[in-house]
Order: C-alpha cells, then sequence, then structure tokens
C-alpha cells in the first residue's frame, strides 16, 4: 500500500500490462522506429513498477534509479535515432525485414 | 660539497636520454657536448666522493634512493653503496669512459650520420650508467640490473654497424654467450637469498663471516654460480669466444666496453664477493685454474693473429685471466690493481689501434702496415709505452701488478698456475712486440693510396692517448711491492676494508711471509721473461720482417693452423651446441608444432568451422526473431525462477 | 473545503486567464500600431478612433470565415492541433504568481494559481508540450510548406528549450527552489547588502539574456519565426488553417509571448516586487499586481519592438547560436551564479 | 480513495493508448498515443508521491524523446505500414505464444512475489520536498551522476557523428 492509498498491486499489475503491450510491439512491428518506440514503453513499465515499490517503502532510491533511467533513455534515444537516420539514408527503409545484411 | 650517489649514474642516463631523443635532430656538436659533458661531470662527480677515502678510514657509505621491491619477508633497495672497492671503480670507470668519449668525438665524426652519431653517444651513455649501477650497487639485484644493462649496451654497440652482417652476428653472440653467464650469476644469486635471506651485501657477507660452517656446504655451489657469470661477463674459457668477435663493434667501445671496464665487472664481482669465495677454497681452486688456463690459452691465440684488434682481443682475454688468477689464489688486491693499470694500459692500445685504423682508412690487418712509426710519431710513442707497460718492463704499470700477482700466486703455493703465469708472460711480451713490429716498424707493405692516407689523428684523439699513456707509465707507483718499504703498496692499504676478516683461519688474506730476496728474484725472473719475449719478437718481425716466424710456422702446419684458427673453438661449439639446438628447434617446428600443435588447433577449428556452418542459419539477421529468442529466454528463466 | 474557498480557488487559477483574453485582442491593435510607429506608417486606423475597434472587427472576421479542412489532412490530428497549441499556452499561466499575498478575513491567499513546489518543472514541462501543437499542425496538413515548418519548429524547440532551461537553473540555483512565489520572494529583499537579494537580472545577466533570446525562439517570434516564415515557407505550419482554427494559433502565439514574459519578469525582474514597495494591506497587494502587470506589459512590448526591427535569422544561424553561443552561455552563467553561492554573495 | 480511482483511471488510459501505440500502422500517429501515455504516466507518478520524477517524465519524454522521433519521422517521411502478404506465420505464432506465456509468468510472479514488499519503515516525508531527494542523489549517488553527465556527452558526440552526412563538417 503506498502513502497516497493505491494498492502496490494495481501499479504493478498496470506496469505488467504496460511492458506486455511494449514486448508485443517490440516483437510484432516492422517499422524499426515504432520498435523503438515499443522499447521505451516496456522501459516505462518498469519504471513504474519502481516507482511503485518506492513509494510503497518510502524510499527514494527508487526515484533515484527512475531518474537514471531517463536519463539515459534520452542517451539512448539520441543515438539510436542517429543510427535509424543514417541507416535510412543507406538503405531507403527502416523496415526491420528488409534489414537483414547480417545474416549468414 | 657531498654529491649524492645518485647523481653519478644519473648524468649519464640524462645524457643517454638527451642524445636519444634530441640528438638526432639538434646534431653532433649537441650530441658531442651532451655526450662526453655528462660524462665528465659524473667524473667530477665521482671524484669528490672519491678524495674522502684517500684520506679517511675507508668507512662504506650506503646511500637508499628509493624502496623497490618489497613481498614477504624479501625487500631489495634501490640503494648505492661507496667503498674503497667501489670508489675506486666509480673513479677510473667514468674517468677512462670520459677519455674515450672524448676520443670519439674525434674517431666518430667522419663517417657517420647526425642519427648515427646521437646513437652512438647515446649507447655510450646508457653503458656508462648501467656499469655506475654495477659498481656502486649495493645489493645483488641491482648490481644484476647494472650486469644486465652492461651486457645490453655492448649488444648494440658491437653491432653498432648493424647493417654489416658480422656485426650483427657478432652483436648476438655476445649476447647469447653472455645469457649463459648471466643464468649461472641469476641462479647464484637466487642461492645467495636462499643461504641467507637476503640480497644486501654487508648482511649477506656479515652472517656468511659469522657462521662460516653453516653456510659451507652451499657457499661452494654458490660461488662457483657466480663464478659462471663472471666467466661469461669477462670472457673466461670456455665462454671466452664472444670477445674477439666483439671488436666488429667501433674501436673506441672495444676500449671501453670491451677491455676497460664491462668486461673487468666480473673481477670486481669476484672481489665484492670476496668474503663467500674465501669461504670456499674449491670454488677459489676453480677460479684460479680458470684464470690461468685462459690467460695461457688466450696468449698462445694471441700470437697467430693478423687482425690488429683480434690480438688485443686475446690478449684482454688472457689478461683477464691473470686477473682471475690473482683472485683464485687470494691476492685480490693484486687483481683489482691489475684491473686498474690494465684499464689504462689496454685502453691506450685500443684507443692507438684504432689511431692507426683511422690513419689506414678502415685497415685492420697487420700484414698490410708497417713502418708507420715515423709517419704517427705520436700514437708509436704511446702504443710503445702501453705496450712495455702491458710486458710488464719496470717502472712502468704494467710490471708492478703482474709482479704483484705472480708474487701472489708463488706465494699460495701454486706451482704450476705460477708456472703457466710465467710463461703467460713471456708469450704477451712476445705477441705485443710482434704487434708493434708489425706495424710501426720495417717498410708499409699496403697500397700506396693507403700510404698517402696516413696522418695522425686529431687532438681529440691524441689527447686521451697522451694522457693514458701517462698513466700507464705512472699507475704502478701506486702499488709498489712490499720490499720498497711498508707503506709502499698503498693501494692494499686503501683497499684493505674490503677484505675484512672471516672467521676461517685458511681464508685470512696470504701474509707476506716471502723474504726480501725471493721477491727480488721473481721481479728479475719476470723482467728477464718479459726481455726475452721482447727481443725474440723484435729480432724475428722487426729485423728480419717475419721470416724466422714464417719457418717455425712451416715446421708445424697442423699446430700453426690450429692456433691460427683460435683452437677451433667456434667450431666445436658449432658440432656440439649449435646443430643439436638447430635440429631440436627443426624438430620442435616441423613435428611438433606444425604436426601436431596447428594439427590439433586446425581441428578444432575445422569443428567450430562446420559447426557454425550448421548453425549460422540461426543467424537470421532479423532483429525481431533475435527479440523473439530473447524473450523466449526471458520466459524460461522466469518459469525457472517460479518453480524453484 | 467550503464553498468559499473553491470560489476563491478558481478565482485565483481564472482572473490571470481572463485577464489574458481580454488583453490579448488589444496586443493585436499594439503590435500593428507599434509596427506602424516603428516603420513610418500610420497602421490600422479605420474602425473606431485610432483603430481601436479594429480587433473587434478582426474577431468578427474569424468567426464568419468559412472553415476549411484539406480533403487529404488527417482530421482529427487537422482539428486537435490548433486547441492542442491554445490549451498548453494557457496552462502554463497556472503557477506564475502575479501578485502578493493577500490577507482578507483571515484568509491568507498568494495570489498564484497553484504555488506547486516544482513551479518552474511544471513551466517548462508545458512548454516543452506546446511544440506539438505545431508539429502536428504541420504534419496532419499533408502539406509539405507546413511539414517543413513542423519540422523546424521541432528542431528549434528541442534546441533552444536546453539553454532555456540550463539559463533558469541559475535562477533555481539561487533561490534555492523550483517554487516560483519563492523565486520572487527573494528578489524583494537588500541590493546593497550581502546577500544580494535583489532582481535576478543584476547577478545573472548573462543568463537573462540567454534566457529572454531563447524566449524568442520558444514562441517562434522574430527574428526565429522560421516555422512560418512566410518568404520561404508561405505561412508554415498554418498554412491550411483558417477561420477560428487560425484565430487559434494567433492567440496561442500571444499568450505564449505574455506567459514568457511574464516567467521572465518573476524569474529576473523580481515578479511583482518593488524596490520601496511593501505590499501591505488590500491596497498595497493590487498594487504588486499592478506592478507585476507594467513589468511583463513592458516586456511583451520589447517582443514587439523586436519583432519589427530584426530581420529573419538563417536556419543554420539559428542552430549555430542555439548550440555554440547560448548553450556554452548559460552553462557559464550556471557555474557562475554556482560560485556566487559558494562566495556567499548570493 | 480518490487518489487509487485517480491511479487507476490514468494506469488505464496509460494502457490503453499503449495499445493505441502498438496497433496503429502510421509511426507518426503511435508516437502521439505514446505522448498521452506517457502523460497518463507521469500522473500516476504524481500519485506515487514522485512528483519530480513527474515533472522529468513530461519535460524529457514527452518534450524531447518522443519530439526527437516525430522530427526523425518527419525528416525521414516515414510512410505507414503495410500488410506484407507472405507474412511471417512463424514469427508470428512463436511470438504470440511467447507473449501470453511471458505474461502468464508476470502473472504468476507478481501473485507469488509482488504482495511481498516490506512493511514501509519510517514516516514519508512530504513528497513536494525535493531537497532529501537532491542530497541523496549528489550524495551517495554522485558518482553515478557524473558518469550519467559523460555518458550524456558520449551520447551526444555519437549522435552527431553518425547522423552527419559524409563530407559535412
Amino acid at each position: 500500500m503506498t502513502p497516497n492509498g493505491i494498492p502496490l498491486g494495481d501499479v504493478l499489475l498496470a506496469s505488467g500490462a504496460l511492458f506486455t503491450i511494449g514486448l508485443a510491439g517490440a516483437l510484432l512491428r516492422r517499422n524499426a522506429i515504432s520498435i523503438f518506440l515499443a522499447i521505451e514503453l516496456m522501459m516505462n513499465a518498469a519504471n513504474l513498477a519502481v516507482l511503485g515499490y518506492a513509494a510503497a517503502l518510502h524510499s527514494l532510491e527508487g526515484q533515484i534509479v527512475v531518474f537514471f533511467v531517463i536519463a539515459i533513455a534520452a542517451a539512448e534515444a539520441a543515438v539510436g535515432l542517429a543510427i535509424f537516420v543514417a541507416l535510412f539514408r543507406h538503405t531507403e527503409t527502416i523496415d526491420v525485414n528488409k534489414i537483414n545484411l547480417l545474416k549468414w | 660539497m657531498t654529491v649524492a650517489l645518485w647523481v653519478v649514474p644519473a648524468l649519464p642516463f640524462a645524457g643517454f636520454l638527451l642524445c636519444l631523443l634530441l640528438g638526432s635532430r639538434l646534431g653532433k656538436s649537441f650530441v658531442s657536448t651532451v655526450g662526453a659533458g655528462s660524462v665528465g661531470l659524473a667524473t667530477v662527480a665521482a671524484w669528490t666522493r672519491l678524495v674522502p677515502y684517500l684520506t679517511g678510514d675507508g668507512t662504506p657509505v650506503v646511500e637508499k634512493v628509493a624502496p623497490w621491491i618489497a613481498a614477504g619477508n624479501f625487500s631489495v633497495d634501490v640503494s648505492f653503496r661507496l667503498d674503497p672497492l667501489s670508489a675506486l671503480m666509480v673513479s677510473f670507470v667514468t674517468f677512462v669512459g670520459f677519455l674515450i668519449h672524448v676520443y670519439s668525438i674525434g674517431y666518430m665524426s667522419h663517417d657517420e650520420t647526425d642519427a648515427g652519431y646521437a646513437r652512438y653517444f647515446s649507447y655510450l651513455n646508457l653503458f656508462l650508467f648501467a656499469m655506475l649501477v654495477l659498481v656502486l650497487a649495493n645489493n645483488f639485484l641491482l648490481l644484476f640490473v647494472g650486469w644486465e644493462g652492461v651486457g645490453l649496451c655492448s649488444y648494440l654497440l658491437i653491432g653498432y654497424y648493424y647493417e654489416k652482417e658480422y656485426a650483427a652476428d657478432a652483436g648476438k653472440k655476445a649476447f647469447i654467450v653472455n645469457r649463459i653467464g648471466d643464468f649461472g650469476f641469476l641462479l647464484g644469486t637466487f642461492g645467495v637469498f636462499g643461504l641467507f635471506g637476503t640480497l644486501d651485501f654487508d648482511s649477506v657477507f656479515s652472517r656468511a663471516a659469522a657462521d662460516p660452517a653453516r653456510f659451507a656446504p652451499g657457499l661452494t655451489l654458490v660461488c662457483l654460480l657466480l663464478f659462471v657469470g663472471a666467466m661469461g661477463k669477462s670472457a673466461q674459457v670456455p665462454l671466452h669466444v664472444w670477445l674477439p668477435d666483439a671488436m666488429a663493434g667501433p674501436t673506441p667501445v672495444s676500449a671501453l666496453i670491451h677491455a676497460a671496464t664491462m668486461v673487468t665487472a666480473g673481477v670486481y664481482m669476484v672481489t665484492r664477493c670476496n668474503v663467500l669465495f674465501r669461504l670456499a677454497p674449491e670454488a677459489m681452486f676453480a677460479v684460479a685454474v680458470v684464470g690461468g688456463v685462459t690467460a695461457i690459452f688466450a696468449a698462445v691465440i694471441a700470437i697467430a693473429q693478423n687482425d690488429i684488434k683480434k690480438v688485443l682481443a686475446y690478449s684482454t682475454v688472457s689478461q683477464l685471466g691473470y686477473m682471475f688468477l690473482a683472485c683464485g689464489v687470494g691476492a685480490y688486491v693484486a687483481g683489482m690493481f691489475h684491473v686498474l693499470t690494465h684499464a689504462f694500459f689496454k685502453a691506450c692500445l685500443f684507443l692507438g689501434s684504432g689511431a692507426v685504423i683511422h690513419a689506414l682508412g678502415g685497415e685492420q690487418d697487420m700484414r698490410r702496415m708497417g713502418g708507420l712509426g715515423r709517419r704517427l710519431p705520436l700514437t708509436y710513442t704511446t702504443f710503445l709505452v702501453a705496450t712495455l707497460a702491458l710486458a710488464g718492463i719496470p717502472p712502468l704499470a704494467g710490471f708492478f701488478s703482474k709482479d704483484a700477482i705472480l708474487t701472489g700466486v708463488f706465494a699460495a703455493h701454486r706451482p704450476i698456475l705460477f708456472g703457466l703465469g710465467l710463461v703467460t708472460a713471456g708469450l704477451t711480451a712476445f705477441y705485443m712486440f710482434r704487434l708493434v713490429s708489425l706495424t710501426f716498424a720495417g717498410d708499409f707493405r699496403g697500397t700506396p693510396e693507403a700510404a698517402a692516407h696516413v696522418h695522425e689523428a686529431p687532438p681529440t684523439m691524441t689527447l686521451p692517448l697522451v694522457i693514458l699513456a701517462f698513466l700507464s707509465a705512472i699507475a704502478g707507483f701506486l702499488g709498489l711491492p712490499e720490499v720498497f718499504g711498508e707503506g709502499a703498496n698503498r693501494i692494499a692499504a686503501f683497499l684493505a676494508p674490503v677484505f675484512p676478516r672471516v672467521g676461517l683461519a685458511a681464508a685470512e688474506p696470504p701474509a707476506h711471509s716471502l723474504p726480501a730476496a725471493t721477491e727480488w728474484l721473481l721481479m728479475g725472473t719476470s723482467v728477464a721473461v718479459a726481455a726475452v719475449g721482447i727481443l725474440l719478437a723484435w729480432t724475428w718481425y722487426a729485423k728480419r720482417a717475419g721470416r724466422p716466424a714464417a719457418r717455425v710456422a712451416a715446421s708445424l702446419p697442423a699446430l700453426y693452423r690450429l692456433v691460427a684458427e683460435k683452437f677451433r673453438i667456434d667450431e666445436l661449439y658449432d658440432v656440439l651446441f649449435v646443430r643439436p639446438f638447430v635440429w631440436l628447434a627443426r624438430m620442435l617446428w616441423k613435428v611438433v608444432d606444425v604436426l601436431i600443435i596447428d594439427g590439433v588447433l586446425n581441428a578444432g577449428a575445422f569443428l567450430v568451422e562446420l559447426t557454425g556452418d550448421a548453425l549460422r542459419f540461426l543467424q537470421t539477421g532479423n532483429v525481431r526473431n533475435y527479440a523473439l529468442t530473447f524473450l523466449l529466454g526471458i520466459v524460461a528463466l522466469l518459469l525457472i525462477v517460479l518453480a524453484g | 473545503m467550503s464553498g468559499a474557498d473553491l470560489g476563491i480557488a478558481a478565482l485565483r487559477v481564472l482572473a490571470p486567464v481572463l485577464a489574458i483574453l481580454i488583453v490579448l485582442p488589444m496586443l493585436q491593435w499594439v503590435e500593428r500600431r507599434g509596427a506602424g510607429l516603428i516603420q513610418d506608417r500610420p497602421g490600422p486606423n479605420r474602425v473606431g478612433p485610432f483603430g481601436l475597434l479594429q480587433p473587434v472587427a478582426d474577431v468578427v472576421k474569424f468567426f464568419m470565415k468559412e472553415d476549411l479542412i484539406p480533403s487529404n489532412a488527417d482530421r482529427f490530428l487537422y482539428v486537435l492541433a490548433p486547441g492542442l497549441a491554445a490549451f498548453a499556452a494557457m496552462t502554463t499561466f497556472a503557477v506564475i504568481p502575479y501578485g502578493a499575498t493577500l490577507s482578507v478575513g483571515g484568509r491568507v491567499i498568494p495570489l498564484v494559481g497553484a504555488d506547486v513546489s516544482i513551479g518552474i518543472l511544471y513551466l517548462f514541462a508545458l512548454t516543452s508540450l506546446s511544440v506539438y501543437g505545431i508539429v502536428l499542425a504541420g504534419w496532419s496538413s499533408n502539406n509539405k510548406f507546413s511539414l517543413m515548418g513542423g519540422i523546424r519548429s521541432s528542431a528549434q524547440i528541442i534546441s533552444y528549450e536546453l539553454a532555456m532551461t540550463t539559463a533558469a537553473a541559475g535562477v533555481v540555483l539561487a533561490a534555492s527552489s523550483f517554487r516560483l512565489t519563492e523565486v520572487v520572494v527573494r528578489q524583494g529583499g537588500s541590493w546593497f547588502a550581502l546577500p544580494f537579494r535583489g532582481w535576478n537580472v543584476v547577478p545573472q545577466f548573462v543568463g537573462f539574456v540567454v534566457f529572454f533570446v531563447s524566449a524568442f525562439a520558444e514562441t517562434n517570434r522574430l527574428p526565429f519565426d522560421l516555422p512560418e516564415a512566410e518568404a520561404e515557407l508561405v505561412a508554415g505550419y498554418h498554412t491550411e488553417y483558417s477561420a477560428m482554427k487560425f484565430a487559434m494559433f494567433y492567440m496561442s502565439e500571444y499568450i505564449n509571448v505574455i506567459v514568457v514574459s511574464a516567467l521572465t519578469v518573476t524569474l529576473y525582474f523580481g515578479g511583482w516586487t518593488l524596490p520601496g514597495l511593501s505590499p501591505a494591506g488590500i491596497g498595497g497587494v493590487l498594487l504588486s499586481v499592478l506592478v507585476f502587470a507594467l513589468k511583463t506589459s513592458f516586456v511583451v512590448w520589447v517582443f514587439m519592438w523586436v519583432r519589427w526591427t530584426l530581420p529573419r535569422f538563417r536556419y543554420d544561424q539559428l542552430m549555430r547560436l542555439g548550440w555554440k553561443a547560448l548553450l556554452p552561455l548559460a552553462l557559464l552563467n550556471l557555474f557562475w551564479v554556482a560560485a556566487l553561492v559558494v562566495w556567499k554573495v548570493l | 480513495m480518490t487518489a487509487r480511482l485517480a491511479f487507476d483511471v490514468a494506469a488505464g488510459l496509460a494502457i490503453f493508448f499503449a495499445c493505441v501505440m502498438v496497433v496503429h500502422r502510421h509511426p507518426v500517429k503511435s508516437v502521439l498515443a505514446l505522448v498521452v501515455s506517457f502523460f497518463a504516466l507521469a500522473v500516476t507518478y504524481v500519485l506515487l508521491s514522485a512528483p519530480l520524477i513527474a515533472a522529468v517524465q513530461v519535460i524529457v519524454y514527452a518534450g524531447a524523446i518522443l519530439v526527437l522521433f516525430l522530427f526523425v519521422l518527419m525528416l525521414l517521411n516515414v510512410p505507414a505500414e503495410v500488410r506484407q502478404t507472405p507474412g511471417r506465420p512463424i514469427h508470428h505464432t512463436l511470438s504470440a505464444g511467447a507473449i501470453v506465456a511471458f505474461a502468464a509468468a508476470l502473472l504468476a510472479a507478481l501473485r507469488s512475489y509482488g504482495a511481498t514488499a516490506a512493511p514501509p519503515s519510517p514516516a514519508p516525508s512530504d513528497p513536494g520536498d525535493l531537497a532529501p531527494l537532491a542530497r541523496l542523489l549528489f550524495s551517495d549517488h554522485l558518482l553515478s551522476f557524473e558518469a550519467l553527465s559523460i555518458l550524456l556527452l558520449a551520447a551526444l558526440v555519437g549522435a552527431f557523428t553518425l547522423a552527419r552526412r559524409e563530407g559535412s563538417p
């Protein structure tokens, strides 16, 4: 139970649902940027769980972890999108089914 | 003013760095200034430390610079030690080194590029640094650092003309033969640590002296191993083969490293460890025998050589044998005395030969020389003085030191070794005057172009010659025999603190038991032997242009060829060691490496390739497949966690 | 919570919004007359005295015009975009304190919409959302000029937000609080004794300049109005918009100008404080509101002044200025403020 | 209970728009759905007494990262996905199965571990007070913080290097 009366179970359930949705997106979409978005969603789901526990345990550490996750996500997004831009210049597509040069 | 001891080796090291890093850019004058200047400063620094010893009581000084290795109960410091022995060595090493640096400025200036010149001087400075570390070291390990350092510099400088194959080969040979000795020395060091639990000189010697009986069994082995190191470094039979070849390096290098300083490191080390050696009489005897055999062996070979530097090289080997002979019979003072005098006259001889070679544009074969005495009067004079000193003509330096050795051997009641020594003295006089006669007397036998080229060397080269000849002439008065009065042997008094009493009666320095008449007789004998050798050589080679010698050689063709070919030691080693090793290496290469090891590896690689060929189809290149695999793994992990 | 409390709370929030909505049409008149003044021409002067009724005419015109939606546009987003822009602009005002704390009948009423502890963060969060209105408008119009405008706007706002936030971080550091009321109160103290408690513009002039320049970029005003640069992109992101939808963009631009001006005043010019003015009693509080309004008006006027004075930047110049000049300067300012705090000057 | 209600509504919105994000074929719409989802998540963060994280969530995620996504999408003019004719039945079947299995396993894990949170230790402080958080961040986690700044710099340089055209400065 968090201070505001929100049961931890609700938080974790929401987090799990969001994570699974993100997972489905990452596995089923073909557009690289959509996959990337799904991964961001998964990361947010994890953040939600961490914040839920932090609230339930009255700990600030959880917030710091999330803070770091967000900052790293920003770095990741910058580099990832730069990769996509570079990739798109080369291949004229960001369909991951067509970007499969690294295979047998 | 007291200069810290570490400054003395640090100065040449600084010179080394400067020459190495900036030398090729800043040109020859910079290199000359830095190279010779740093050694000059080191000489001054060393002498400021020597002066108090000349008057004082010779208490050793130990200056710790930094802790080096500390592991468990094993600890070694970088610390330097100054006592009469190292003070003596340091002062003449720096001084002779300085003279030879000055000489090198003239000798190397003509035919080298800026880069080569800088390389030469940086090596020479590095050598002096290593040699000073060796001499000043306060423990076996630091001594070993210097020991290896001088070996490295020797290798580098022998191979200085590396574009010539024989020079590069000679460098490698010196290095490899030295490795054998160094290995022995290293084992000896381990033995010292095993026996005494420390590598510090003072601690080792005091512990050994305190309880000789306890260490006696192992000590002989340790001393023999240390002596193997000395044999390698000081070119004693059977490890002498590298030194004659080492003459492939520039002549000043031969003078400095392969005559005056580095090769005497073995003698220095044995003298430094005299406490240990005196407690191991068997090892002492081995030292004496090896020294004596080397002395006569190398002298015989020297007779039949035609290369001027080869003769001097074998002479060096022979004289080193002399020094070990002295050490072996307990006459350490005589040995060190000979180290000192030998440094002066042999350096002078090498530099003189360098001047001759310089004058003849690189010619080293004495059969194409002759009559140079008139053309190179200064070189001739100094060379003659040094030769007489080496031959043992009073009152020059060599006479006194050689006489001290012979007296020591005689006093130790080793008649066979004494005989060897005496014969060697005669042979020495003979081959040296053969050299002088062939080079300076008679008519010139070279080409007319070479004759036209002959000229006296520049002052930077002749000045060191003059100084060294002067010292060859007078250095003997440092160690007059006892017959000239109590205290006449100043060097013995000076070095006395180095030879403490040990708890074994047999190991004390020999008392002066010889009556004065015997001493006079011994002196007379050695002078007579030398005079005979000189006269014979002069008559055969100067007066009769070598015809009698040729007749002798022709009457004993097999023997002559054997001697001229240096007893075919190199060939023997080739058969005994080199070829079996080459064969073994070839075996290891063709069979073990190529067939077995490579085979196993290739089989493994082939298997991996095969597996990879089969599995690579999992690599679809589609990230979603990878993500799916990832997810399957996570699901499996979750299930395991839930089940467990 | 009684009904009166609720009413007061609602009033606290709504008062500034209402004020802005009333002032908004006037601003347009001021801007056009000001342009005329600066460019030595009359400006609107036909409707009413001095053209004062021109805004009314414009509003009527906007209402009467036909509302077009391009056939290939993404209808949903096309309709959503202007609303989003206006909404983001208006909600920003909720945390800006516009007057001193009022004490009436035993009630203490701080004159601010919501005095939240992360006020400045809230502000930046909402400003960063305002970009969506423009970007979506550009994209949903399905028109290349609009799209270009949208792309430019997103890049521009991301770039300048960085400098702006970093500059504002100096103020946060000096006040050691994200709370805007505290930022204001802190600037109402001593000017001539240490620690310095006057307006932030004095110790942080560099930060102010960075913030102010970035504010121009954030509001897409000249000289940074590249998303709608009429010479290159027709009208940029709102090329396809007409009637009330266009009016909403128009409104949101002015609201943004007002908000940013108010923010500048709050962060750097002491908000409602004035040296020598102690906001005691109702009169004093009203005076503080007046002070705030006057300061904000002046900054708004500066916005207009600049618009009609400076030419437009080229796109690469814009980016270079943002990344290579403003951001380093903002960082420098931050170090400077940190040093001042350490030296106990602030 | 109002807080719980608000949380459930916000979380439901977040989940709903996450679904929209995944289902929608057009990436721009996906991004917009995700913006709404993240905004709703920010609301849940506030309800979980983490207002600073909520603000950061909006500023960084909604205000910067997703705008960057939109920017790239517009820059590259990425079209909507079209249904692939041959499809990838194996991948899709396996994926669906794996996702269902994962969801089930996650539920089971939540059931057995999720509720075992330890009882709260000290009394919670005012969530609006950022000082304790800042103190923690700049003392215990200072090294991570600095490392992060270097990471961001590296990412900045990396992104610049990757995205610039050959030969451009």
